[in-house]
């Protein structure tokens, strides 16, 4: 009994993953585009400067964005990895291998914003704040899976020996998250606050959100387009084997 | 329009944040789109060159390129 | 005890190593592997082992209960002799009879005239030796499949007739033997399955 | 359990006879902490002040020196083809190397920690709570980095991949260690908080790393 793929059993197929995702793809872009302009009137134009810190709380409008997409991306990776360990859906592997540099990217955006957030705030780039640290280290997990993507040649290997590690990694975030916070109560000088989202205030909140449904938008956007880049990829690399093997053939026949 | 001017005397660091972000994201976008017009590429040029996945050719004996152009 | 591969498919690399290959290997009637390099007869035995999924196919080991994988019913010798060159020659096959599950360790020494090498350390010892070491193992705990790769290399004569003797041995005792290999190993092997020419012959 | 107990004892002698793991091991964490007064200056407060913090990096870094070495020998000379045709599945096989790698590494290591606490001018009443947190953490040391050891098994430039991998996990085990220790010395915290979590990490590590170690070894027989 074959049962009928449900829809991620369909989009195992590479060849309807790309259809579909060339359709969506220009409606996503348009999106993103419009929400981004939205987001940016809003948060230059309209959003109040924060009683304490003044403007420099328009910094907070793409550090956090960038922040949850740093999670989000991890997020991303681990069940794309599950899908391939346990699954073996042949897209999870594409998906998760994709997701990699976005995500760190979203990361290195949180980490620098958030560097540049703190001069103003506590006059040091660099403040060993929880939630930072734990960027931080999520960080070095992204570069430790793409380093991992790169070490190992063959493709269908590289794919389950990341998935693992990123499953690992997934299992170790939030003790490595505990850890931090840990760490950090115990070494907290009174003086340093938390690097917190001042106070929700509507006028302050809608940018935000438009703001991280933008940043989340793009990244969907930026995830497909890897991902079509990474079939095609794979295509071409397919293709270059049968060449090989042709030529093989070739010169056996004529040896 | 006067709200852009005076941010106040942390100017600096908001633009070099919003800077940073158009610098980061803006490369992240190029080099993927460069990444997948290049891929796309080379698969236009070997599927020109008339060779064939196994499935395609498994699909076709009698030789034809294939199923037509590849799934784009 | 009788081996039954139905439509073993082996990828390796992104590459179709072999497709749509079908044997059973009978007991007391020895399987030889030949075929040019790369034709997969390493990934076979790989398969066989359990160390490499195949991509496509079953094989199961007729009479072995299901549970226990069926790397627990075989020796497998590969390239590699599996041998630590800090331990002695006896501590080698001392550990294996322990950890595989029992077997005389002088016993298989001796089959394989190693037992005046008895404590010298395993580094010590040429190409040859190392080899024979290697396939003494063959002589500890029973197991009905036997994966040899190359099992005669760099083995000179005298040490070949050992093996060749041990193997009809195991063959006549109603074992299996599948053995990948270039050199011939005069021993008279029921069945040749030539890889690489559509799989079955 | 017997072919279990005969593995991690072969692994033991081997590491004992080879030796030289151990003494790479050693002489890498005397030397770091030996130089890192050099970079901070021989103010000896300081140093007391930092020495938790300094013993336990240097431990990691001189653990994960040698953790790679766990599965990449036996995978060369051919042994963990046939260990893998054992009656021991491939889980308890990497428990029974980390295991191994602990008790030959992990444990020497330790004992050598209150020498190196001398050069730092531990405070006295700090050397037990040293060796007991040391001891409690070093097994999520070597049971996290064989699954470090078995995803870049093979792999040409391995080793420095395996830091990279390694360390960040490495993150919650020194973060309790520290803190279970400074809570002894420096003393706001309760020991017992941070030393009960450094066991549970430990326990969960022991109990959860060989699933993935397994797994990634499955991978590089095939």
């Amino acid at each position: 009994m074959v049962e009928k793929p449900g829809f991620f059993g369909r989009l195992a197929n590479p060849s309807i993953f790309l259809k579909l995702s060339g359709a969506v793809l220009p409606w996503l872009t348009g999106l993103t585009v419009v929400l981004m302009l939205v987001g940016l009137y809003l948060v230059f134009f309209v959003a109040p400067p924060d009683y304490q810190q003044g403007e420099t709380v328009k910094i907070m409008y793409i550090h956090v964005p960038s922040a949850w997409l740093a999670m989000m991306g991890y997020a991303i990776v681990t069940v794309a990895s599950i899908g391939s360990l346990i699954w073996r859906h042949p897209m999870a592997d594409v998906a998760a291998k994709s997701a990699l540099p976005i995500g760190a990217c979203f990361t290195l955006l949180a980490l620098i914003t958030g560097s540049l957030w703190g001069k103003p705030m506590w006059g040091t780039y660099w403040v060993w704040d929880a939630r930072l640290t734990s960027v931080l280290i999520l960080f070095f997990l992204y570069l430790g899976l793409m380093a991992l993507w790169q070490a190992v040649e063959e493709p269908s290997r590289a794919g389950r020996a990341a998935a693992i590690l990123a499953i690992v990694g997934s299992v170790n975030l939030p003790i490595i998250k505990f850890s931090v916070d840990w760490w950090n109560t115990l070494h907290q000088p009174a003086s340093i606050t938390r690097l917190d989202a001042p106070a929700i205030h509507s006028s302050i909140l809608i940018p935000l959100l438009v703001m991280a449904a933008a940043f989340t938008a793009l990244f969907f956007v930026l995830h497909l387009t890897a991902m079509r880049a990474e079939v095609w990829r794979r295509r071409v690399q397919a293709l270059r084997l049968t060449q090989v093997d042709a030529a093989r053939a070739g010169e056996g026949a004529r040896a | 329009m006067n709200a852009i001017l005076d941010l106040g005397q942390h100017a600096g660091f908001i633009w070099a944040s919003y800077g940073a972000t158009l610098i980061l994201l803006g490369g992240l976008i190029a080099w993927i789109r460069a990444d997948a017009r290049h891929q796309l590429r080379l698969l236009d040029e070997l599927e020109a060159q008339g060779v064939q996945r196994r499935s395609a050719r498994a699909a076709s004996p009698q030789g034809k390129r294939g199923k037509g152009k590849a799934e784009r | 005890m009788r081996l039954s591969v139905q439509d073993l498919t082996c990828v390796r690399g992104g590459r179709t190593v072999f497709e749509h290959l079908s044997f059973d290997a009978e007991p007391g009637k020895g399987v030889q592997l030949v075929g040019a390099n790369g034709v997969g007869k390493s990934s076979l035995l790989r398969i066989l082992a359990g160390f490499l999924p195949p991509a496509a196919g079953t094989f199961t080991l007729e009479g072995a209960d299901e549970e226990t994988p069926i790397g627990e019913f075989c020796h497998y010798v590969g390239h590699l002799n599996g041998v630590k060159r800090a331990f002695t020659v006896h501590e080698n096959l001392a550990f294996w009879a322990d950890f595989l599950g029992g077997g005389e360790v002088d016993e298989a020494l001796d089959a394989f005239n190693l037992l005046d090498l008895r404590d010298i350390p395993a580094g010590l010892l040429s190409a040859g030796q190392a080899r024979r070491l290697g396939l003494a193992r063959l002589r500890l705990v029973e197991r009905p499949l036997w994966l040899l790769d190359e099992p005669s290399v760099s083995l000179d004569e005298a040490s070949r007739n050992i093996l060749s003797a041990t193997i009809e041995g195991h063959i006549a005792a109603g074992g299996l033997v599948i053995a990948a290999t270039h050199l011939p190993l005069g021993v008279k092997f029921g069945q040749t399955l030539t890889l690489g020419a559509e799989g079955t012959s | 359990m017997h072919a279990f107990a005969r593995l991690v004892a072969r692994d033991v002698r081997l590491t004992l006879r080879e030796g030289g793991a151990i003494s790479t091991a050693l002489g890498f964490y005397l030397v770091v902490v030996a130089i890192l007064p050099l970079g901070l200056g021989p103010d000896l407060n300081l140093l007391s002040r930092i020495a938790p913090g300094v013993l336990w990096v240097s431990l990691l870094l001189a653990a994960l020196l040698s953790v790679e070495r766990i599965f990449h020998n036996d995978l060369e000379d051919g042994t963990l083809e046939v260990i893998a045709l054992g009656p021991l599945p491939l889980e308890l096989v990497a428990a029974a190397k980390s295991l191994a790698h602990w008790i030959s590494i992990g444990i020497p290591l330790v004992i050598a920690a209150p020498i190196l606490a001398l050069l730092l001018n531990l405070p006295a009443d700090a050397f037990w709570v040293l060796i007991l947190t040391m001891l409690t953490g070093t097994p999520a040391i070597s049971f996290l980095g064989a699954v470090g050891a078995a995803l870049t098994l093979g792999l040409r430039r391995g080793g420095l991949l395996l830091a990279l991998l390694v360390l960040p996990l490495y993150v919650p085990v020194l973060v309790f260690g520290v803190s279970a220790m400074n809570a002894v010395i420096v003393g706001p915290a309760s020991f017992l908080s941070s030393y009960l979590i450094l066991c549970a990490l430990s326990l969960a590590t022991v109990v959860l790393a060989p699933l993935a170690a397994a797994a990634a070894l499955r991978l590089s027989l095939g």
